[in-house]
């Protein structure tokens, strides 16, 4: 019984539609987790600043303020130990998701992100067989995801001789930021067979393209509705096929059913891996429709998906 | 003027601690839980690297320059400490010397070219957050164990973050503030020109703050990694500002020479507790960040308040 | 009188050049111990540029420099003079304001390190103070900046004669008294007489003859650089003194004719209370006239002037000022000059609004009124672009003068508008705000020098900060100017 | 008055230097493609220097006001007013002048507030101006929640139009600075700013309304980051709430790499764009290069510190 647990949301960044996605579907699943008794209280929190330092005070409040679970959308995957360490100490279980952290007394909801990048090059070796040249937009240098991501990307190309990266600049997950770098070296560069990405920077690099009056490229999409609608757009015009992958804003909501069954005494792997969403030319209809004007496409969990998931890695 | 103790410099210094001083009244209230040692500690750790790195920042603004890189700096060591200094330690410690040998470079580069410190030491931030990446392309490293030991002691009585805060203000207003060095070293800010009249080597005493900054850089980081025990090469970009605001906050000025160590010191804690104090409100997340600056705002209107009333008087 | 054959300082041939302008044309200089040597020339002659090679903070293009018979050209600075016990008082503030009054003199002595370092210092510049300026009323943990204009000249004074580990032998004042009321001025100068005495040096730079002719030994008179007169005060008067510096002496103004219609007459320009004032006496002040404010310095003059400043286009309030208002700040590196501008930005800065064609301003119409002003007082330089901080002290007031007087006020506070601008000019300004006064414009015109007080036409004298006497020009003489001052209340 | 000869006043220009970073810059990168690409890596610089330009010039005057004074609430200001037109317009062409006027207006209301949180409260500005940001990064959050409306077609068209490979936001956005360089140099205004950079007091004493230009100031420096968002959120297709961000830091590098000085009172906006164009080409030559993330930093930090070497061994010559 978690009737009287509360659980604490620990997030450092709501700058962009992804973590505004996330922060609603947690908002809504929570709040009926809450009325429904399920829980006592299921807030959430968010530093000001993207910064570790700052989310690590903000763990050791929440550790003052008697939370029984935090679920954390870590800005560090090692910065937070400590404080994440104080949290354990103190009694109170850390579930880490998206941004996970490797402090090993917390649990984690990660998503192969490594896989991510190798599946993006080898949809995109099915599609071209004959292979052709890459340019990469990377994320923020220095932080866990991107390099994650990255390495993915190269080991695919490895597979895939045939394919050479000629470009690789860093977008900081920011789209005029990843349109601006791709405009500064687009003209530098030879033909482009396809663009691989991290997610949200598709519909930048497409007008970049544009811009520079060059043809448009493979772009491998993020999931964003302003990208999904432009695919959808090119589809309609010329039959452009590509894809689109990310992590799903909703696993905020699993990683909340996590941490009420673990509340609630089950037996819980330390590691359990979410799959990411794809959505792929046959899927995208729906998709585009379900996803709102402007915003993210999603997935919220629960109870018993999260159940599944536990089951699935036990 | 009749209460002999209470002038209007007085009450001016003691400005910050008061808005200090009323934040954690606040805190107390609405989590009585906090007012503890296992509170206050959970409070107050990570104001320790915050206050070192902006006591860092004031040696910078005492000599009228400003320091844009003190945060990938303190980045930047944290990334040697969490590698270097656990694994190889002598080399650790020679590339912290380094480091600070670097920041007395700079003072001196600064002095003799006459350059806009802000300019250099943005050129400084990409440097530094640079080299960060290189050494630490991912997050991680270890912080050496008598780092990690040493901000964990438990001391009795008073937490060891509030005892650190304490020494750190006073050493550095005893140095700074007191000292017959110090008294010249300030004067550089307030009348450079007055100074070298007198006889002394601006680029010497330029060079020496630079040179004490990086020094109280290289302790931010080390502090810092400690408490958090592995890096990341983005860890402390945000000292940059929070350490501008931090002496600020405490009294200082951007030029001039009039600082303030225990107000900066102070200036940090503040900023550091605004944020808790926002958590306990629990405010909607549409708002919490939109809080932080409004508790700026109320604890600098809190100050103009005193101020006036003490004008008044 | 002191032996001339081995002089304390020497100078041979010195000369110093900024950029084109020759500042000190080859000047032979010789200060013999216990003598205090008077300097004077116009402003720009190069009396602070030759001061500031005697203190080794220029080091001249030309010329031989020798201390005590030793020859020290070449290897002279700041640090050997001090070594060698050469003190100066510059004309531009050097103190920290930064700093409390032990420290700033910690700044001058090396020496004063160690354990209870503070103590010393705050005993060694209060001692200082004491000697020099009895009743100073300043405390050695007193921070600089805090403390008014006089103050802090006054603290800069008595830093250069506090001893430590080096005798002083020569102190150089350069306008020492240009911030300074009558009295304190007098107390200064008293001391520099008993310093030399005891057989110190003192070089002494002064726009007021009559200080210096009362205080000097030996006056050189410098023109253009050279020097033109060399010779025992005793053989100077005032005229001559005048001839020697170029300017032509004038008759002191007769009795001006006091304003035709009475005060009564014209409706008032400014009423005003200082904020103290307790009994209900007011500054009026009526269009055309030149009202005085007298008293000892940081009685409240300068408030007022600010008062009456920030009143200025507000309507309502206590305070009454009907028309435009300029101001000529008393503290010109702190409230005046604009840093990193040329001299006719300097000048223009107040006038724009009757320049500006189109929105824009006209840069025509600008270089014609700073070439206009230059011409009518004199502010010499050879281009008004260049920057203001390459004037002499003196010139930089004079284009505050110009700035105020060129604009279009028809108010114009003064706040001891003359210091540091020589006797020259100052008939020539005289000239001028008389003029101006004819033509209907007021002037608010606080100064410390009693002689100026007859150019005015009312004159109110202030007393912590409250007006203890209202003058009119009839009733006007310096003995009831000194018994307001100084009278404690009687009432 | 003796005339310089005209080259030597040229190079006496405090602008000069980010110009010929700028140009060697672009050079090295056309040196390595081979030639290849240059036109269109200056069109590109063009296109994405104009909007560093208009924010720049903000706190390019806002700088100018004397040491402290700088505005950290550009990049929210931006984000706010993006988002505010983007939502008002939801696409209706009819409404692209409205929404301008609401970007504006926006700023102008932030300008207002920042400087009366300045001005009432005593808040030192750089506080001023980051506590007010985060306000205003709540609002936009608050306002819409990150949710990316598309701007009008024909504000899109117009934000990424080119002429024969000329951006027209760029020249648009050169008009605008040729205004606001008279507006510093030739306008009381811009001698006002000038004068109370260098001596607040002095300035005051000297009869320039010193709150009223301040004042002005900040909602000139605001208005024109609201200025920005919109145009941002018409070129990028939607504003984002992280659109600003990297605004902050790139604002304050304009300026000083421009020439402009921050101790105050010391000014030029040609400098802008020279600054500008060398941030955007600086970041495009490392990327073509190729080098990692790491050297490529290091590498920024290092070219900045050496242009303000070169530059200021210029001015000592002078
Ligand atoms: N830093 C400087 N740069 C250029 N010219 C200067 C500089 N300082 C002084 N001068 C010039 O040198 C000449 C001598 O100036 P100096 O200050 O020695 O005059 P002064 O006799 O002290 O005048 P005053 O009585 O006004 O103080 C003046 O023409 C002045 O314009
Ligand atoms: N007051 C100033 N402060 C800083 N830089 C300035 C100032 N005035 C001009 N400049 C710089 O000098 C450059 C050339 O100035 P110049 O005087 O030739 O322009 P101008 O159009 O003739 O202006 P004005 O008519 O006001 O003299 C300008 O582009 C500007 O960058
Ligand atoms: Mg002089
Ligand atoms: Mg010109």
């Amino acid at each position: 019984d978690t009737s009287a647990k509360k659980i604490a949301l620990s997030n450092n960044y709501a700058g962009n539609s992804w973590r505004q996605a996330m922060l609603e579907s947690w908002q809504k699943v929570t709040s009926k987790a809450v009325s429904d008794g399920v829980v006592a209280a299921a807030d959430a929190f968010t530093t000001a600043e993207n910064q570790a330092t700052e989310q690590a005070a903000q763990i050791q409040n929440l550790i003052l303020q008697g939370y029984d679970a935090i679920v954390l959308n870590a800005a560090s995957p090692t910065a937070l130990n400590g404080a994440v360490k104080e949290a354990c100490d103190a009694g109170i279980t850390v579930v880490s998701f998206d941004g996970v952290v490797k402090e090993p007394c917390a649990w984690r909801i990660a998503v192969d992100f490594k896989q991510m990048g190798k599946d993006e090059v080898t949809y995109v070796a099915q599609k071209m067989p004959n292979g052709g040249n890459l340019l990469e937009i990377r994320g923020l240098a220095g932080v866990f995801v991107d390099d994650e991501i990255s390495a993915g990307i190269h080991e695919g190309v490895a597979e895939n001789a045939q394919f050479k990266i000629v470009g690789s600049v860093h977008g900081d997950w920011a789209q005029d930021v990843a349109q601006k770098a791709v405009a500064g070296i687009l003209p530098s560069l030879p033909e482009i067979a396809a663009v691989v990405t991290q997610g949200g920077d598709g519909y930048g690099a497409a007008q970049a393209f544009k811009a520079a009056g060059r043809p448009t490229p493979l772009i491998i999409m993020g999931n964003r509705q302003d990208e999904l609608a432009w695919w959808q757009e090119q589809k309609d015009a010329n039959g452009y096929e590509t894809m689109s992958v990310s992590i799903a804003p909703g696993v905020s909501t699993l990683a909340f059913w996590v941490a009420q069954a673990i509340l609630d005494g089950k037996e819980v792997p330390k590691d359990l891996v979410v799959p990411f969403l794809r959505i792929d030319q046959d899927t995208l209809a729906e998709s585009l429709k379900t996803t709102p004007v402007g915003g993210v496409a999603n997935v919220e969990y629960s109870q018993a998906d999260a159940q599944k998931v536990i089951e699935g890695a036990q | 003027m009749t209460a002999g103790l209470l002038t209007p410099r007085v009450l001016r210094s003691l400005l910050p601690a008061l808005s200090l001083a009323v934040l954690l009244v606040a805190i107390f209230y609405l989590q009585p839980r906090a007012m503890s040692y296992f509170g206050i500690n959970l409070l107050l750790n990570l104001a320790v690297p915050i206050a070192l790195a902006t006591l860092a920042q004031m040696f910078i603004l005492t000599v009228n320059d400003l320091d844009l890189s003190i945060g990938s700096f303190v980045s930047f060591v944290a990334c040697i400490a969490a590698t270097w200094l656990s694994e190889m330690p002598l080399l650790g410690i020679l590339a912290l010397l380094g480091c600070i040998l670097v920041y007395a470079l700079l003072g001196a580069l600064i002095y003799l070219r006459d350059l806009p410190s802000i300019v250099v030491t943005l050129g400084m931030s990409f440097v530094w957050l640079g080299l960060s990446v290189l050494l630490l392309p991912t997050p991680g490293g270890t912080a050496p164990g008598w780092l990690q030991a040493l901000m964990k002691l438990k001391t009795p009585l008073v937490p060891f973050c509030v005892i650190a805060a304490i020494v750190i203000g006073l050493v550095v207003h005893l140095g700074l503030m007191r000292s017959a060095h110090g008294a010249v070293l300030r004067g550089a800010g307030g009348n450079p020109k007055a100074v070298a009249r007198a006889g002394w080597s601006l680029l010497r005493i330029k060079v020496t703050m630079f040179a004490l900054a990086g020094c109280f850089g290289v302790l931010a980081g080390l502090a810092l990694v400690g408490l958090t025990t592995s890096a990341d090469a983005n860890i402390a970009l945000r000292y940059t500002l929070l350490s501008i605001a931090g002496v600020i906050l405490g009294g200082g000025e951007f030029v001039g020479g009039r600082v303030s160590p225990i107000g900066a010191v102070i200036g940090a804690m503040t900023l550091t507790l605004a944020g808790s104090f926002l958590s306990f409100l629990r405010l909607s997340p549409d708002w919490q960040i939109g809080a932080q600056g409004a508790i700026l705002i109320l604890v600098l209107a809190l100050r103009m308040l005193i101020n006036r009333a003490e004008a008044r008087r | 009188m002191a032996d001339p054959a081995s002089p304390v300082v020497r100078l041979d041939g010195v000369e110093h050049r900024f950029g084109a302008v020759r500042a000190v044309a080859g000047v032979d200089l010789a200060v013999a111990a216990g003598e205090c040597l008077g300097l004077v020339g116009h402003n720009g002659a190069g009396k602070s540029t030759l001061m500031h090679v005697l203190a080794g903070t220029l080091r001249p293009d030309q010329g031989a420099l020798a201390v005590q018979g030793e020859v020290l050209t070449g290897r002279y600075d700041v640090v050997v003079a001090q070594r060698q016990g050469i003190r100066c008082v510059f004309q531009e503030f050097s103190l920290c304001p930064n700093l409390t009054v032990a420290e700033n003199a910690r700044i001058l002595h090396p020496a004063l390190t160690g354990f209870g370092w503070r103590a010393q210092a705050g005993r060694l510049i209060g001692e200082a103070l004491d000697r020099i300026f009895p009743g100073h009323g300043i405390a050695a943990g007193d921070v600089v900046g805090d403390l008014s204009i006089a103050k802090r000249q006054m603290v800069e004074i008595a830093r250069a004669f506090t001893v430590t580990d080096v005798p002083v032998r020569l102190v150089i004042l350069d306008e020492p008294t240009s911030s300074l009321d009558a009295m304190v001025a007098g107390q200064l100068l008293a001391f520099v007489r008993s310093f030399t005495a005891s057989g110190g040096s003192a070089i002494l730079i002064s726009h007021l003859l009559g200080e210096i002719l009362g205080t000097a030994d030996r006056i050189v008179v410098l023109r253009d650089g050279q020097v033109v007169a060399t010779r025992p005060a005793a053989e100077f008067t005032r005229d001559s003194l005048v001839a020697a510096m170029g300017s032509v002496a004038k008759a002191e103004p007769g009795a001006r004719p006091a304003a035709a219609a009475g005060r009564a007459g014209t409706g008032a320009r400014i009423r005003a209370q200082p904020a103290r004032q307790t009994d209900g006496q007011e500054l009026v002040v009526h269009p055309g006239e030149i009202v005085g404010l007298a008293g000892l310095a940081g009685h409240g003059q300068t408030d007022m002037l600010l008062q009456l400043f920030a009143a200025a286009g507000r309507r309502g309030g206590r305070t009454l000022v009907a028309g435009e208002v300029a101001l000529v700040a008393g503290d010109r590196q702190a409230d005046g000059i604009l840093p990193l501008w040329s001299i006719a930005k300097n000048i223009t800065i107040s006038s724009l609004r009757r320049m500006t064609r189109f929105g824009l301003i006209d840069p025509a119409a600008e270089q014609a009124l700073a070439s206009e002003w230059q011409a009518r007082i004199q502010i010499r330089t050879p281009d008004l672009e260049h920057n203001i901080l390459s004037l002499s002290g003196g010139n930089q007031q004079k284009a505050l003068f110009a700035r105020a007087l060129g604009s279009a006020a028809s108010i114009l506070l003064m706040d001891d508008p003359m210091r540091g601008v020589d006797i020259g000019t100052k008939q020539e300004v005289y000239g001028i705000i008389r003029a101006e006064a004819a033509k209907g414009r007021s002037f608010v015109w606080y100064t410390t020098e009693m002689d100026e007080l007859a150019h005015c036409d009312h004159v109110y004298v202030f007393r912590n900060g409250r007006i203890v006497a209202d003058l009119a020009r009839s009733e006007l003489a310096e003995e009831k100017v000194l018994q307001a001052s100084f009278a404690e209340a009687a009432a | 008055m003796a005339a310089e000869p005209a080259w030597q006043r040229l190079l006496a220009q405090p602008w000069l230097w980010s110009y010929l970073a700028a140009a060697s810059v672009w050079a090295a990168t056309i040196a390595f493609t081979q030639g290849q690409g240059g036109g269109q890596v200056l069109t590109a610089a063009f296109t994405f220097a104009a909007f560093f330009v208009i924010v720049g010039i903000g706190q390019m005057f806002v700088v100018t006001l004397g040491p402290g004074n700088v505005d950290l609430s550009i990049p929210a200001t931006m984000t706010l007013a993006g988002t505010l037109a983007m939502r008002i317009m939801d696409g209706h062409e009819a409404l692209i002048l409205p929404g301008l006027a609401l970007a504006l207006g926006c700023g102008v209301v932030i300008g207002a507030i920042n400087y009366g949180l300045i001005r009432a409260l005593r808040i030192p500005p750089i506080i001023a101006t980051l506590s007010s940001s985060f306000l205003i990064q709540s609002t936009a959050i608050w306002y819409n929640r990150g949710i990316r409306i598309k701007p009008p077609p024909a504000l899109a068209e117009f934000a990424t139009a080119q002429v024969a490979g000329v951006p027209v936001l760029a020249v648009g956005v050169i008009l605008l600075t040729v205004l606001m360089h008279v507006l510093l140099t030739r306008t009381r205004y811009g001698r006002a700013v000038l004068a109370i950079g260098q001596n607040q007091r002095a300035a005051g004493l000297a009869g320039i309304p010193v709150d009223r230009i301040r004042l002005g100031t900040y909602m000139l420096c605001a208005t024109l980051a609201g200025l920005c968002g919109y145009v941002q959120a018409g070129f990028a297709g939607g504003a984002a709430l992280n659109m600003g961000e990297e605004y902050l830091l790139a604002s304050i590098a304009v300026v000083v790499i421009g020439g402009t000085s921050v101790a105050g009172g010391n000014a030029n906006v040609p400098g802008l764009w020279g600054a500008a164009l060398f941030l955007f080409l600086l970041v495009t030559m490392l990327n073509t290069f190729g080098l990692g993330a790491g050297i490529r930093l290091v590498m920024t930090g290092i070219i900045i510190i050496a242009v303000i070497i070169a530059a200021s061994g210029r001015q000592r010559a002078r």
